[in-house]
């Protein structure tokens, strides 16, 4: 007894959805008919499953698509989906030599990573706080475990308890600010929360500021912003790198499309009340992050700091709150997944089963021994770094840009200041791996071609935006026209 | 044509400096000499066509190109040959050629490549002496200023190895910088007011201005390249240089020490008449500054050992002479004294190198005496220079040393003509205390002695390169003292006659001459032609007006034959006094180290400080050394670059660390408890909260 | 009848108190509850206000709630369990390996 | 033409990467190849002067092609006379540079000579773009070679010296950066488009107090490069632990990009600004020009007496800028070609002693002069060049800035004039300590003199410097189109008013909303 | 009258007991007490006329959840916390945790609340219009507007089911 209202046009905007979850369950179901010691391509499985959603992404760029209502497959969505579907296809590429020599069970890998690719899709579409909800949970459990994947470790179970945790709580707040919200507007659809809001703009209600509130503290808690941070370093050195750089890419995309459209669609009004609250969010996060990566011997969880603080950039641009912001938020978020996607594919290639080998110490001498990877991961890190002529600097030029013109210059000087700090840590690696000798700890691990050439593609689209960013500059200022 | 004359030595420079090596002695001293004689003939020539032109118009321009323009400043390369610069030249070419020729012989001991390089630096000296006085501006005059400066920098250390040499000659190349740095004021405040450097526009430019009799821009202006000057002439304040320099081979001393190069700054203001003659304030510093100068270096001059310092001194005390003249307005008298001294100092330097030559390097006078019958030509010769100096009527020296007295006094400066008087008197005094030291009485001189006793006599100069070539030279035993060879012997002889005719052609119109070179230098002195009109145009010029001045300043030399019988007899009785002076200072050295050689002992033990200050000279580069080099180089040694690296640098590293403290810091509140992480997670809420219930 | 604010100020209250147990207590599954709490806490503000728009959206969303809660408390819970394993202690301040 | 400069280089990178040489069996052919790409760069830089029209107005070369249209961001650039002069100049040193590390170094040839070319390139592209984005790129892109070149080739402090030199040039240009956006913002909000166009920007009417704090941002990031002086104290690291190369083109041409800043971007874009600072400026670079003398004079190693010595010649390029007249202008593009030529030189030489050595305490030698003559003399050369004796580059140069700088006001000259004084000093006693006297330590004797090659790498040099000071006009002439213009656009502004009205009240910081609207009362 | 005094009767006892839940040692007390604390707001459920809701808090929450947390308590036999041994090593030392959890939680309640009071239209009565609590209307708008969430739900299960199995199993267990 469906209602009149359904027909096979109103699934589209959820065909992305259902190709990775049908992918997701493929793997299952072929992981549990496997036989013991057999080996199923399932890797490949994965691959072609994100190719597919990727596929679908692509048809429904510009076609606006709206299914049941909650879903909708704006421009904006597709672009942030796209980047999700990236970072998950090159976690498959990376995973394929990584999983084997680490043990890790492949089935729930793949599984888990195919449905956290849902979730986050389904949060980069939402159109409804119930379902970003959703999606945003979806997307958390699969990357809790994903996180604490090696069951044998305790660091990875750790974290993923730490995550796990924190997630929990924060999500709790995150409902909560969803029920005032609701209180308030009576729905949580958010074209309907927006235009209540805006009816109502002028008067002031602290219920409104305390959904708002709340809000933000479950957002910030997602892309990891100060003072919500803590979990960040813990989670992402627990985690298998090729995780940690699924995490600290999807997630926070995912993320970032809800915030931007929960507050900049739907709370648009009430910019006035949030921007200075984030704002000072923003500048310590950059701070915080950039400062004390500076003291991080480790490079994950250097690279969780760095992460940080990138998250503070993509925060000056929401603060920003003009086109220009919007639009560079969905470039930085491209640029970022691309190079993060590359340092740690880096150094998921470079571990070995015994150690992780992500002591910035295990990086000594490493241009002697691997010359290529050591370029790569060289050309990744002075990307982070926002040093031209990578995409990094676009980035950053384009978030302060934005910046700039809606007078933030604060923000602005601050985040140039803190990027160099940055490059100072992103320098010590490459200082290990140049100029200092060889580590006896180091023996050379074999780098699978799948991993190698990912890494490659990676770094020439590194260099390929950085130099010609006009294409993807055009389709993300295309793409914010369209949030409601 | 003119460029030819700086050219041809620079082309002996780079011939000697890039192949010198190769080539035997013969061929690159020769080669060098050749240059410098034809550049003599060459100038010879010019001055013949120069002497040709109307006095008014003496002046051969030959623009070269044009150096560089910035904007609407243009500043050509370009030489002027005017009556002055045709006296210096002859000085340059002429001696040159003559000392160029000496030190083939004198530097015949030295290894091929050091003979070739000493020959290359001398050649590139005559070069840029040559610019620094056919340059027709001020910058490229500077040029040659400057670069005299180095070659004598590279031939005062010519015998690297020492470091005394060395020392003597960054020395001499910084005093020379000091002077430099007021000479670019000067120059730079010239060229901003007026827009050129070009000596005749600066005249043209200057001569209409009406004279400064409070202290303005054309004084600051003569004041500033009055101090480049002291640097190069060795003046009050910045003459500390000159006595080290005698660091150098002799012959070099010779030519750059005492004929040459040190006047360039006498030249210098002489080129400038016109904006001194506006600086009258400037003028009398000058004056005073010369005389100083000369008093203070004749003191010295009378009690120092090293034959070489004494003629330094005297070289500096004679310079001082110029500079009183200058001072006085009678730049004719300075240049006049210039060109003598030039002839007369130049044989008492090679004389003396004759003899060091001739003792094996040996300096010391009191290891000398009797050399008269081992070096007749030397004596002789040197003897005449000596006469000359000391200003004995009928010399060079006399001429244009009594010139300069009889300015000084006919300008009313009667105190420093006495002073002028004492002056001379000291020079008979110690050149005469020189010659009876040096070739008179028995011989205190063992030769050739080991090269430990000389260095312990004195600093070890040229000894160890002498001592030991000359032993396997031409070893002259015990007695066998040798005089000068051929080579030296000639430019022996020819300056000595140079000293002894050269005065003639400024003999003064009491003496029945018509001090021609003064006429023939007069118009340089005076505003440019065009001035000349409505200069002397009307009888009774106002009071302070430009041409007045001309008159009675530069004028004054040429014009005297014209003049009333009074005038005439005051110059005689002048002329008597300073004859009868020389004599009396002759007379006086004579006496004492002569006959009773104990006075001067006795005397220098009765007057021990006194003596010893001279010894001394006062003390002055101890005190310069105290005073300013040490503490500039303690400053920037243990203040500034303490500071550069403990503050300027401790800043930039503070702030890095700074950074780091806080990474510290925070990382510690990473505590790894979950709870704590909860915690801040809860107390971000408040925090966020709190901002919008109580904002 | 009692007025929406109670309920609502109930729920707060309800919701402080689990919120503050997260990070006082040191036994991982007493957090767990404490999390429980919240939600809890949560949904009822959830029925209120729907109940107070006189709307059934709130329960519905109540329902999703729950089910999440059970998702959450099923991995956490695992997660607790595999913890476990590793270090004999429910206490979170035992699992400090990670840090700085 | 203009692009072929700056591709060429990255070409030949790209070259050699492709030889494979792991073993380090290939450095000869490496070595050869970067020199023969080198070489041919200079040819073109040589070709661009003689194809240069020193009469015309403007840019001459320019390209344009929109890059990043929706920001106005094109790919633009052009030469002027003094960005000629100065990319001619490292066109010329590049091939010493790698000349000069033909034996001194030995490890990773290949990516040697591959950062070198990278470096050329980003170096050629900074004097080349007419586009603020442009220039930016180049300008943060050129650190990562000369990280790499110090970092890696360098001395025994290496490590420091690159991240030091790294972060502190970065820290400086990134507020460059902020600026350069708040530009660009202004220009849309006055036009309603954005562009990074200097020739668009220089038309922008900027407000006297917006002005103050851009050309702050400016004139820091320029000031740290070039450096001045309270900004000076990475250059001395970073100079003694590059290698050979790596100081040569660190003296020779990056310093320099500093001062093109200055004459550039900062005093042309913000006229008002500029003649409200120029003085400050212009005393910081008198202190360091006697400051960098004095205490160059009491270092005792060679290089970081170099180092010094540039601190104090580059005082006087930037006293020349603050003149604000031809003269000093004119003076000041000169000064950074003939420091770039006579203090490269001085490097290399110090190079070849430390080669020969391994020690750049001037302690450590003494007599050299009887050992070898050839390189004595040309270091005498050099010295006497960097000295400013007339007749050499170094004179020409010293002399139209305190030409220029005296118009301005003479008691800046009376000052700075005492680093002349104080040149002579520092130099002539280093090199009485290394040449003059006995040979004090053994291993000297049997020191080797100058090699074909460095002579090869030396002779240039000392004949460029000699005829620099011979016939300036030749490097003057083109320049003097491009500096009037400069000072012409200054000295319409300093008539006017302005000085005052400079000084803001406040920092337009966190003020949200009110800066569009303040940004469009400038605009107009 | 009744009504209000059942409120307060429902609301303080689900206070109490959550708090309770805090500030017990033992796990299993808390379990159980938390399970009362459900009770007692399934009441307000009622009270609210939301009687699916109320039920479903009964059965899903203090029936399986609670079970499922009594089975890991069960398994993991830890009734008391074991807080002295660690506490030595942790720089935040008890009670100073306790204190400021008090402290942080009073002051988000006084920040809620201080909140709450400040907005308008809460004191009216909670509305008794519609049938809000009848099950058909509750499955009509699950199964139109709230369709895709259901759906979604299935995936957040399967999810947690994969994952809780994955990490709860052994090593040995494949």
């Amino acid at each position: 007894m469906l209602p009149a209202s359904f027909n096979a046009a109103s699934f589209n905007a959820a065909v992305p959805m259902l190709c990775a979850g049908a992918g997701g369950l493929v793997v299952m179901l072929a992981e549990s008919w496997r036989r013991k010691g057999e080996r199923m391509p399932l890797g490949v499985l994965a691959f072609i499953a994100l190719a597919a959603t990727a596929v679908s992404l692509l048809f429904l760029w510009g076609r606006n698509q709206t299914s049941f209502g909650v879903i909708t497959a704006d421009n904006f969505g597709v672009f942030v989906s796209l980047i999700i579907v990236t970072a998950g296809l090159f976690t498959v590429a990376f995973s394929s030599q990584v999983l084997e020599r680490d043990g890790i069970a492949e089935g729930e890998y793949y599984t888990l990573l195919l449905f956290a690719v849902v979730g986050m899709v389904m949060m980069a579409m939402a159109n409804d706080l119930l379902v970003l909800f959703i999606g945003l949970e979806v997307m958390s459990l699969a990357v809790y475990v994903m996180t604490g994947i090696r069951r044998d470790s305790l660091a990875g179970i750790e974290g993923a308890f730490k995550y796990f945790l924190l997630g929990a709580f924060a999500s709790a707040f995150f409902l909560y600010g969803i029920a005032f919200t609701f209180g308030v507007t009576g729905s949580t659809r958010l074209d309907r929360v927006g235009s209540f809001l805006a009816a109502q703009s002028m008067t002031e209600n602290p219920m409104v500021l305390l959904a708002m509130g709340l809000l933000i503290v479950g957002f910030a808690f997602k892309v990891s912003a100060v003072p919500f941070h803590m979990w960040t370093p813990d989670a992402y050195e627990g985690a298998p790198a090729v995780v940690t750089g699924f995490m600290s890419t999807g997630v926070k995309a995912a993320a970032f499309a809800g915030f931007v459209r929960v507050f900049l669609a739907a709370f648009e009004p009430f910019k006035a009340d949030w921007a200075p609250a984030l704002m000072v969010i923003a500048a310590a996060t950059m701070i915080v992050g950039t400062v004390v990566g500076v003291a991080q011997s480790h490079l994950k969880r250097m690279l969780a700091y760095s992460s940080i603080a990138h998250g503070g950039y993509l925060l000056v641009g929401l603060v920003a709150a003009n086109q220009l912001g919007k639009a560079a938020i969905l470039f930085y978020l491209a640029g970022y997944a691309i190079t993060n996607l590359a340092a740690f594919g880096a150094i998921a290639l470079l571990g070995s089963r015994e150690s992780a080998r992500d002591g910035l110490h295990d990086y000594a001498g490493l241009w002697h021994s691997r010359p290529w990877v050591a370029g790569l991961l060289t050309v990744a890190l002075l990307s982070l770094g926002g040093l031209p002529p990578t995409v990094g600097f676009i980035g950053k030029w384009y978030v302060f840009t934005a910046a700039v013109s809606a007078g933030y210059y604060g923000l602005a000087i601050i985040g140039v200041l803190s990027s160099v700090i940055s490059v100072f840590f992103y320098m010590r690696v490459v200082v290990m791996m140049y100029m200092t000798d060889t580590s006896a700890a180091s023996s050379p691990v074999p780098v699978a071609g799948a991993g190698l050439a990912a890494l490659a593609v990676a770094v020439a689209a590194i260099f390929y935006l950085g130099i010609l960013p006009t294409r993807l500059l055009d389709l993300a200022a295309a793409s914010i026209g369209s949030i409601f | 044509m003119l460029a030819l004359i700086p050219l041809l030595p620079f082309a002996g420079f780079l011939v000697n400096a890039t192949m010198g090596k190769r080539l035997p002695k013969t061929v690159s001293g020769g080669l060098a000499s050749l240059a410098m004689l034809g550049s003599f003939a060459i100038s010879v020539m010019m001055v013949m066509e120069l002497a040709g032109l109307a006095p008014d118009a003496r002046a051969i321009t030959e623009p070269l190109y044009t150096w560089f323009t910035a904007g609407d400043f243009e500043l050509k390369a370009a030489l002027r040959l005017d009556p002055l610069s045709a006296v210096m030249i002859l000085v340059i070419t002429g001696i040159g050629s003559l000392i160029h020729i000496y030190s083939t012989a004198y530097m015949h001991d030295e290894r091929d490549s050091e003979f070739a390089r000493y020959f290359s630096y001398l050649n590139l000296f005559a070069a840029f002496m040559l610019t620094l006085v056919l340059g027709s501006s001020v910058l490229v005059m500077f040029v040659g200023w400057e670069g005299v400066g180095l070659c004598s920098y590279l031939l005062i250390g010519f015998w690297y190895q020492k470091k005394s040499a060395s020392d003597a000659g960054k020395k001499a190349f910084i005093v020379n910088r000091i002077g430099d740095y007021a000479f670019i004021l000067g120059a730079l405040l010239l060229a901003t007011s007026f827009g050129t450097l070009e000596f005749d526009g600066l005249a043209a430019a200057i001569a209409p201005l009406p004279v400064e009799h409070s202290f303005g821009m054309l004084s600051m202006a003569a004041l500033l390249l009055f101090i480049g000057a002291t640097g190069k002439s060795a003046q009050i304040p910045l003459y500390v240089w000159l006595p080290d320099a005698m660091e150098g081979p002799t012959p070099v001393s010779a030519l750059i020490h005492a004929a040459t190069m040190v006047t360039a700054g006498v030249y210098m203001i002489g080129r400038n008449a016109v904006l001194f003659t506006h600086a009258p304030e400037v003028l009398q510093i000058i004056a005073v500054v010369g005389a100083a100068t000369a008093l203070l270096a004749g003191t010295i001059g009378l009690v120092q050992n090293d034959i070489k310092r004494v003629l330094a001194y005297s070289t500096v005390s004679q310079l001082g002479y110029m500079f009183l003249a200058m001072g006085v307005g009678a730049y004719g008298a300075g240049i006049f004294h210039l060109y003598t001294h030039a002839f007369f100092k130049a044989l008492l330097f090679l004389g003396s190198g004759a003899v060091i030559h001739a003792l094996a390097g040996e300096q010391d006078i009191r290891n000398m005496g009797g050399l008269r019958k081992h070096l007749p030509i030397t004596y002789w010769t040197f003897l005449v220079g000596a006469l000359a100096i000391a200003g004995v009527p009928g010399l060079a020296g006399f001429f244009s040393k009594d010139e300069i007295l009889f300015e000084t006094f006919a300008s009313g400066h009667t105190v420093l003509w006495v002073v002028g008087a004492i002056t001379s008197l000291l020079t008979a005094t110690y050149m005469f205390r020189l010659v009876f030291l040096t070739f008179h009485g028995e011989r205190r001189h063992d030769a050739p002695a080991a090269p430990a006793a000389h260095a312990s006599a004195h600093g070890g100069h040229a000894v160890d390169v002498h001592a030991d070539t000359h032993a396997g030279g031409h070893g002259h035993g015990g007695h066998g003292l040798h005089d000068a060879p051929a080579a030296m012997a000639v430019a022996l002889v020819l300056l000595a006659v140079g000293s002894v005719a050269a005065g003639y052609i400024g003999r003064p119109a009491p003496l029945g001459g018509s001090n021609w070179l003064g006429t023939w230098l007069a118009p340089v002195f005076e505003a440019p032609v065009v001035e000349i009109p409505e200069a002397t145009g009307e009888f009774a010029p106002p009071p302070g007006s430009e041409p007045e001045h001309v008159e009675d300043h530069a004028g004054a030399a040429d014009h005297a034959a014209g003049h009333d019988a009074d005038h005439e007899a005051l110059e005689l009785t002048l002329m008597g006094v300073s004859s009868g002076i020389a004599f009396l200072g002759i007379g006086f050295a004579a006496f004492v180290w002569l006959r009773r050689r104990d006075l001067a002992d006795s005397a220098a033990r009765s007057l021990a400080p006194v003596h010893r200050t001279l010894l001394k000279k006062y003390y002055v580069d101890e005190i310069y050394d105290a005073v300013i080099v040490r503490p500039i180089h303690a400053f920037s040694r243990d203040g500034l670059w303490r500071m550069d690296t403990g503050i300027v640098d401790g800043a930039v590293n503070g702030v890095a660390s700074i950074v780091a403290h806080c990474a510290t810091a925070l990382r510690r509140l990473q505590t790894g408890s979950v709870r704590a992480y909860a915690g801040s997670v809860l107390v971000g809420v408040v925090l966020l909260l709190g901002y919008y219930f109580w904002r | 009848m009692i007025p929406l604010g109670h309920y609502l100020i109930v729920s707060a209250i309800l919701f402080a108190v689990g919120s503050a147990g997260v990070f006082m207590r040191r036994n991982l599954i007493t957090i767990l509850l404490s999390i429980e709490v919240m939600l809890n806490a949560v949904n009822l503000t959830f029925v209120a206000f729907g109940r107070h728009a006189g709307v059934v959206d709130g329960q519905i969303i109540v329902a999703f709630v729950m089910t999440v809660a059970a998702a959450e408390a099923a991995v956490g819970l695992a997660i607790v369990v595999a913890l476990f394993r590793h270090r004999e202690s429910l206490n979170p301040d035992a699992f400090t390996s990670l840090k700085w | 033409m203009l692009t072929l400069l700056v591709v060429l280089p990255v070409l030949g990178a790209l070259l050699l990467m492709g030889v494979p040489n792991a073993d380090g069996r290939k450095d000869g052919l490496v070595r050869w190849l970067a020199l023969g790409v080198s070489v041919v760069m200079f040819g073109l830089t040589l070709l661009l002067w003689s194809r240069f029209d020193p009469s015309a107005e403007g840019y001459q070369f320019v390209q344009r092609v929109p890059w990043i249209p929706a920001f106005g961001i094109s790919y633009a650039v052009g030469i002027d006379g003094i960005s000629l002069m100065l990319v001619v100049l490292s066109g010329f040193l590049t091939p010493i540079a790698l000349l000069s590390s033909w034996e001194s170094v030995q490890k990773h040839v290949k990516s040697f000579s591959i950062f070198i070319l990278l470096l050329e390139a980003a170096m050629i592209g900074v004097f080349l773009s007419l586009d603020l984005f442009l220039f930016y790129i180049f300008w943060d892109a050129m650190l990562i070679p000369m990280y790499f070149l110090i970092g890696i080739w360098g001395y025994d402090q290496r490590v420091y010296a690159a991240v030091k030199f790294m972060l502190y040039t970065m820290a400086g240009s990134v507020l460059m950066l902020v600026a350069i956006l708040g530009m660009a913002y202004l220009h849309s909000v006055a036009t309603g488009s954005y562009t990074f166009d200097i020739e668009k920007l220089a038309l922008l009417e900027v407000a006297p107090r917006t002005q103050f704090w851009f050309f702050l941002a400016f004139a820091l990031a320029f000031a740290i490069k070039v450096p001045l002086f309270p900004f000076h104290t990475w250059l001395p690291d970073a100079h003694v632990q590059a290698p050979t190369a790596g100081s040569v083109l660190l003296a020779g041409v990056l310093l320099k990009m500093g001062t093109y800043g200055l004459v550039r971007f900062a005093f042309p874009l913000f006229p008002a600004a500029a003649a409200y600072f120029a003085p400050f400026i212009a005393v910081l670079a008198i202190i360091g020009i006697v400051y960098g003398a004095l205490v160059a004079m009491v270092q005792p190693d060679m290089k970081k007496l170099v180092a010094y010595s540039s601190v104090s010649h580059l005082g006087f390029v930037v006293l020349g800028i603050c003149a604000m007249n031809v003269q000093g202008m004119q003076g000041a593009v000169y000064q950074m070609l003939a420091h770039g030529i006579s203090t490269g030189g001085l490097f290399l030489v110090v190079g070849m002693l430390s080669d020969r050595r391994h020690t750049r305490l001037i302690s450590e030698f003494g007599g050299l002069k009887g050992v070898m003559p050839k390189l004595t003399a040309g270091f005498l050369l050099l010295t006497l060049a960097s000295i400013g004796l007339p007749g050499m580059n170094g004179f020409v140069g010293e002399f139209l800035i305190m030409f220029g700088a005296f118009k301005a006001d003479p008691r800046y000259v009376i000052v700075a004039g005492l680093g002349v004084i104080l040149s002579a000093v520092y130099m002539l006693w280093m090199f009485q300590r290394v040449y003059y006297g006995p040979v004090t330590h053994e291993e000297n004797r049997t020191l080797p003199d100058l090699s074909v090659r460095e002579w090869a790498a030396l002779v240039p040099l000392v004949a460029l410097a000699i005829f620099m000071g011979v016939a300036p006009n030749v490097f003057l002439k083109p320049t003097e189109g491009a500096v009037r213009s400069v000072v012409e656009r200054l000295d319409m502004v300093r008539t006017e008013r302005v000085q005052r009205d400079v000084r803001p009240d406040v920092l337009p910081l966190t003020s949200g909303n009110d800066a569009p609207v303040r940004a469009r009362a400038e605009g107009r | 009258m009744g009504e209000t005094l059942l409120f307060y009767a429902f609301s303080g006892a689900a206070i109490v007991a959550s708090a309770m839940v805090i500030f017990q040692r033992n796990p299993m007390y808390s379990v159980l007490l938390l399970v009362a604390s459900f009770g007692m707001i399934s009441g307000l459920y009622v009270q609210l006329d939301a009687p699916f809701i109320a039920v479903t808090q009964i059965v899903v929450y203090a029936g399986a959840l609670m079970v499922l947390f009594l089975y890991a308590v069960m398994l993991l036999n830890r009734p008391n916390e074991d807080a002295g041994d660690w506490d030595a090593a942790h720089p935040l030392k008890e009670p100073g945790m306790a204190r400021i959890g008090v402290g942080l939680g009073a002051l988000l309640v006084v920040q809620l609340v201080y909140a709450l009071l400040r907005t308008g239209r809460l004191d009216e009565a909670v509305g008794t219009g519609g049938d809000g609590g009848s099950v058909r209307a509750i499955g009509r708008t699950m199964f139109q507007d709230y369709a895709f969430a259901f759906e979604a739900t299935s995936v957040l299960i399967l999810v947690a089911l994969v994952g809780g199995v994955y990490l709860a199993n052994r090593e040995d267990g494949r």
